[in-house]
């Protein structure tokens, strides 16, 4: 019962093979969770894959912050478990309230799937930690509304408080403020970023395996978590 | 429909009606045709028929001017071919046994009139529609590839379709999760007034999972599921598919003769639909496409037990006021219809029910014999099925070679002025690597997804597009769509069989071995003498061309009426073929490799620029011959590549065709990012212009260059030189800059479309 | 100005937006449609006929969708606007 | 019920939009936003307060949008409308 990460299914939902088998070659037992459970099945971690959850019409995320699933994710995010959201599952995580922000249109308003590079600026987060410092990843974007945004005070305070996790080395091909690509909460545990570490995991079918750590990180994390819970 | 009395119209009614004037013209039946209902009827159609017969024997539908054509496909495919296919021509889509216990189906089909009306909502129910088409068969679809082709990449109407055609592509096959691995754009002035738009898909399935659509064992249940039943394209088929679009005029009230698609729900249904499959549910499957319920209910009978009760009541309606025929011959997109045993019905509705498909029975299998269709408790259709879906009419077309065409041949690029100065042919290089037709594509594929599902080994920018299938094995596919239709127009059979060769040749070069074809022919109308001898001709050479590689024509879909006016477009055959690669890690991306890599020409280079792209780029020039079909060299030049890149022997590949090795050599440097210095073999216009065919640049490791001329054996190589640099070094020519390269290839598209 | 999908065709969007006021439990709204709006700050003499040019040629594909247009007073969003 | 990008906030399908009516020469559009378009169908009853909570709940996301709510009488589109 060790390194037991949650990923989440929405109708809608794409990336939720490509999350688990992230999960699964970074040592992880992925369980999948539905978007009408109500509990959280005892995972150590959970992650809202990518995808059009409920098609997106309305605005990325916004029906899927509703879901029931997300009654549990709230909870066990107050809680300090660690939440990660890809694409639409950080566009869910704003929506929700979870992270500050929210993300809109691209500036050139057509979808952009292409490799993006990203620095990894903040790692204190268990999504983040086996990154070094300044580590610079290529990982794919792709998404349509990927634009952060945010008021200034709440940039600022993202800003000064180091919750920018992952920023566009070259400018941000959705025009996100300030080149911001992942945020996290006030305690770090949840994290959002629009490009998908899960794409990277393997030079066959991705652009390399930096995305890899990510979930190498959260893997670590939990299992270290676990093992001081047992000696106590 | 206006015509449409208050009253709904039965059986009854028209047998006590029987000079009920009709209107058979107006939903484009011809007067043989509506007497031919009446005399398998033995009596006047209802509405409902009517409606029911004019869909399902329109052009589209029935496929009555090219049915005595594509026989042709199945008389030339050998038994021991046709043996590997374990579904062929007549089924949803083809599939071939690609080992392992797996099977991948295919399929292309086109929505050209559609995305020309409404550019982005006619690619996205493009794409919807084929998926279904191999979701049907019993597979996952995993993979998406977009040949299209618009007018003039500077005119106006060009700027107005082309970017909403993308961006309907891309919302559908994105929010559906299918990577889009590959596609054509192509410009010519013939596609001004109509673009083509065709989408295939690839999908794949352990074998068992096989699924046809056939309505067999009496009592088993008719399920209608997915999305619930409105007045789209009411007439979409019939009269948009089958009449230029000026042709409007037919009489009826103007409904939207377009659709809108809801990817979200496509996607709810394909994982429904794998459950209901992988759970045994499904006795027999068929989507709703063009004629929606018509075609549906008249398929699955006709090719089952024969006979079908369906109570048009039960079917979940958007709309109010629906009558019987609209509900026919609805085609709102995102449903399937199901046969299913009594006993797994409660299972059906319960696997439905999780995935929040809204489901409904609404008939039976019986074995009367008949289509039966009742509403309100009334007959309104009672017809043998297999005359609706199986034997509508047949036109044997008058076909002619057109008296220009001579003409067209007789005017060779020969007298065209060719560049001769070093710098000519260096300016020549990259004007053509800039010019729409041979620049960079990622304005159109950074739109697509082509990550999701994270089997995606090969894409943007490859020869071919290459799939994971099995992630413990690593079999795969690689799949290429190709057609020069210019090549076409100067011979459509030999034009057909280039087509064929270069798709076979794009998924050799991939390192995969060819197993199967598929096609999409968009002609113009065949009515017209000369577009007719320009099918059949592409249909010959194509069935030809494949009984000699020895693969077989599963499947396929015929587009006509393609024409601005009295102009037909090019002929316009486009070809796919899917690739079978054992280990997808053994795949050949294109490069130049790495710095000392050796560069080699495979194949035999001809003085060969009629329909090249040179010629067309530089002189606007369409005439004289297309280039030498040797489809036994492209046969050994698979069988090489294969062995090769089995043994490892290649390290990067890229195939030869619009653009001859010049183009080929700037793409697979500015693939690898490295530059190349090459000593040309021959005159250096015809080296690096001439398009012949059965050509493959590779770069070879400097360790493995031993064993690959071993394994070169009978075909043609020539040392180019080598990998390395940072620029395209051509011996005798000022040398190419990658940046320089790069940055005329990058622009010319973002420049056009913004 | 309003533009809006056709009533006979379908509306994905609102569709899936009245599906997810049922699962939050808002029961008195029977039906949603979503079509766009939108803002033109035009020069006052812009007559009847430019803007219908612009509706069809630009803001609607008068095949799918239908458009109508209100004009409202020098402050933008005056007119019946509750608090947002 | 119509929601507007918040006036801060970047609008790039307006400004696509207006750059497209310059380029066809429509000159007398000073400046486009484009938002989104709700036409809710709903009970007699529905008091404001529920409608409220639809849309700062579901329509609208407040950080980054307005809203402003019209009623409209039983016949659906009749007000101010030329034709479509
Ligand atoms: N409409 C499109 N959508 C996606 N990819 C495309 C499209 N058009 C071209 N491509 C891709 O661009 C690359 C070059 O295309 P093309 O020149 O037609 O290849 P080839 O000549 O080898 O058949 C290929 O990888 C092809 O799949
Ligand atoms: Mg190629």
């Amino acid at each position: 019962m060790t390194g037991r990460i949650g990923v989440i299914t929405f109708p809608g939902t794409l990336d939720d093979v490509d999350a688990a088998r992230a999960v699964r070659l970074a040592g992880g037992e992925a369980v999948r969770l539905w978007h009408g459970d109500d509990d959280l099945r005892g995972v150590a971690a959970v992650i809202l894959p990518g995808g059009f959850s409920y098609g997106d019409y309305l605005r990325a995320g916004a029906i899927a912050a509703f879901a029931p699933v997300m009654r549990p994710v709230l909870d066990a995010a107050r809680r300090g478990m660690p939440v990660l959201g890809i694409c639409n599952g950080f566009q869910i995580l704003c929506e929700a309230g979870l992270l500050p922000g929210a993300l809109v249109r691209n500036a050139g308003l057509r979808f952009v799937c292409r490799e993006v590079a990203l620095r990894v600026e903040n790692r204190s987060t268990p999504w983040t930690s086996g990154y070094r410092s300044g580590a610079e990843i290529t990982v794919p974007l792709k998404s349509g509304e990927g634009r952060y945004v945010a008021d200034e005070g709440t940039l600022a305070e993202l800003e000064a408080a180091g919750r920018v996790v992952f920023r566009y080395v070259d400018p941000a091909p959705s025009g996100a403020l300030h080149d911001i690509a992942g945020v996290c909460s006030a305690d770090g545990r949840v994290v959002g970023l629009m490009p998908h570490p899960e794409h990277a995991v393997d030079p066959l079918t991705g652009p390399g395996a930096d995305g890899l750590a990510v979930f190498a990180s959260v893997f670590a994390s939990v299992v270290d978590a676990e093992l001081r819970e047992d000696r106590m | 429909m206006t015509h449409l009395a208050s009253t709904t119209d039965t059986v009854e009614k028209a047998s006590a009606t029987p000079g009920a004037p009709q209107p058979w013209r107006e939903l484009g039946l011809r007067a043989e045709e509506y007497a031919r209902i009446r005399q398998i009827l033995g009596r006047r159609p209802t509405e409902a028929e009517l409606a029911v017969y004019s869909v399902m024997w329109s052009e589209h539908c029935s496929y009555k001017s090219s049915k005595v054509h594509l026989g042709y496909f199945g008389q030339t495919t050998a038994p021991a071919v046709r043996e590997r296919m374990l579904a062929g021509i007549g089924e949803n889509a083809g599939v071939v046994d690609i080992g392992d216990g797996w099977a991948a189906t295919f399929k292309i089909e086109s929505h050209n009139h559609p995305s020309y009306v409404e550019p982005y909502q006619g690619a996205a129910t493009g794409v919807g529609g084929i998926v279904r088409d191999v979701l049907a068969m019993g597979a996952r679809p995993i993979g998406v590839v977009d040949p299209l082709r618009f007018g003039p990449a500077g005119a106006p109407d060009t700027a107005r379709v082309l970017p909403g055609v993308v961006a309907g592509v891309g919302g559908y096959g994105n929010r559906l999760g299918l990577p889009t691995i590959g596609g054509e754009l192509v410009f010519d002035a013939s596609y001004a007034g109509n673009p083509l738009v065709n989408v295939l898909c690839v999908g794949a399935m352990r074998t068992e999972q096989l699924h046809l659509a056939r309505a067999r064992g009496v009592g088993n249940k008719v399920v209608l599921f997915g999305a619930s039943t409105g007045r789209d394209g009411i007439g979409g088929v019939s009269v948009l598919a089958s009449q230029t679009f000026s042709g409007e005029g037919s009489g009826r009230r103007k409904l939207p003769s377009v659709q809108v698609g809801d990817p979200f729900t496509e996607k709810v249904l394909v994982e429904c639909c794998l459950e209901l499959f992988a759970a045994g549910l499904v006795a027999g499957i068929q989507d709703l496409g063009g004629a929606g319920l018509s075609c549906a209910t008249s398929e699955l009978a006709s090719a089952g037990d024969g006979g079908m009760s369906v109570t048009l009541d039960a079917v979940p309606v958007r709309a109010t006021g629906m009558t019987p025929a609209e509900i026919l011959s609805s085609e709102s997109q995102e449903r399937m219809c199901a046969v299913v045993r009594p006993a797994d019905v409660a299972g059906f509705l319960a696997v439905c029910a999780k995935w929040e498909v809204p489901a409904t029975v609404i008939g039976e299998v019986t074995d009367s014999g008949r289509l039966v269709v009742t509403w309100h408790g009334e007959t309104v259709v009672d017809v043998p099925p297999r005359t609706v879906a199986h034997e509508g009419p047949t036109y044997h077309r008058p076909l002619r070679r057109p008296p220009t065409q001579d003409e067209l041949r007789a005017a060779t690029p020969d007298r065209l002025r060719r560049p001769s100065t070093p710098e000519e042919l260096r300016a020549t290089i990259l004007a053509m690597a800039a010019s729409p037709n041979l620049c960079s594509r990622s304005w159109v594929s950074d739109q697509y997804d082509r990550y999701v599902r994270g089997n995606t080994v090969c894409a943007q920018g490859a020869d071919a597009g290459v799939l994971r299938v099995d992630e413990t094995s690593q079999r795969g596919v690689a799949v290429a769509t190709d057609c020069n239709a210019r090549f076409c127009a100067l011979d459509p059979y030999l034009g057909a069989q280039l087509a064929l060769a270069e798709a076979y040749r794009n998924v050799a070069t991939s390192g995969a071995v060819p197993v199967a074809v598929t096609n999409c022919l968009n002609f113009g109308s065949p009515e017209d003498p000369g577009v007719m001898w320009q099918f059949q001709q592409a249909v010959c050479g194509l069935a030809d061309g494949a009984a000699v590689l020895g693969i077989p024509v599963t499947g396929g879909n015929v587009s006509f009426y393609n024409q601005t006016g009295s102009t037909p477009i090019l002929p316009t055959p486009v070809v796919g073929v899917l690739g079978v690669l054992d280990d997808v890690r053994r795949r050949i991306p294109v490069g130049v490799g790495l710095a000392g890599d050796g560069l080699w020409l495979l194949g035999r280079t001809r003085d060969e620029l009629g329909g090249s792209e040179w010629a067309h780029v530089v002189h606007g020039h369409l005439g004289g011959h297309p280039p030498e079909v040797d489809l036994a060299a492209e046969a050994a030049l698979a069988r090489l590549l294969a062995s090769a890149a089995r043994e490892g022997a290649l390290r990067r590949a890229h195939d030869l065709s619009e653009g001859g090795l010049a183009q080929a050599l700037v793409e697979a440097c500015l693939a690898s990012d490295t530059g190349a210095q090459v000593t040309l073999p021959g005159e250096a216009f015809v080296a690096l212009f001439a398009e012949s065919s059965a050509r493959v640049l590779v770069a070879v490791p400097p360790a493995a260059a031993q064993r690959f001329l071993d394994l070169c054996g009978e075909v043609p190589h020539v040392r180019l030189g080598v990998a390395g640099g940072g620029s395209l070094e051509i011996d005798g020519l000022p040398r190419l800059g990658l940046a320089e390269l790069r940055g005329a290839w990058d622009a010319t598209l973002p420049a056009l479309f913004g | 100005m309003d533009v809006m999908p056709k009533p006979e065709i379908l509306d994905p969007q609102g569709k899936a937006v009245a599906g997810a006021m049922a699962r939050l439990g808002f029961t008195g709204v029977h039906d949603v449609r979503q079509g766009k709006h939108f803002e033109l700050d035009v020069e006052d003499g812009l007559d009847d006929e430019t803007l219908h040019r612009i509706a069809t040629m630009l803001l609607a594909n008068p095949v799918i969708e239908d458009w109508a247009v209100r004009w409202v007073g020098d402050e933008p969003g005056t007119d019946g606007e509750t608090p947002g």
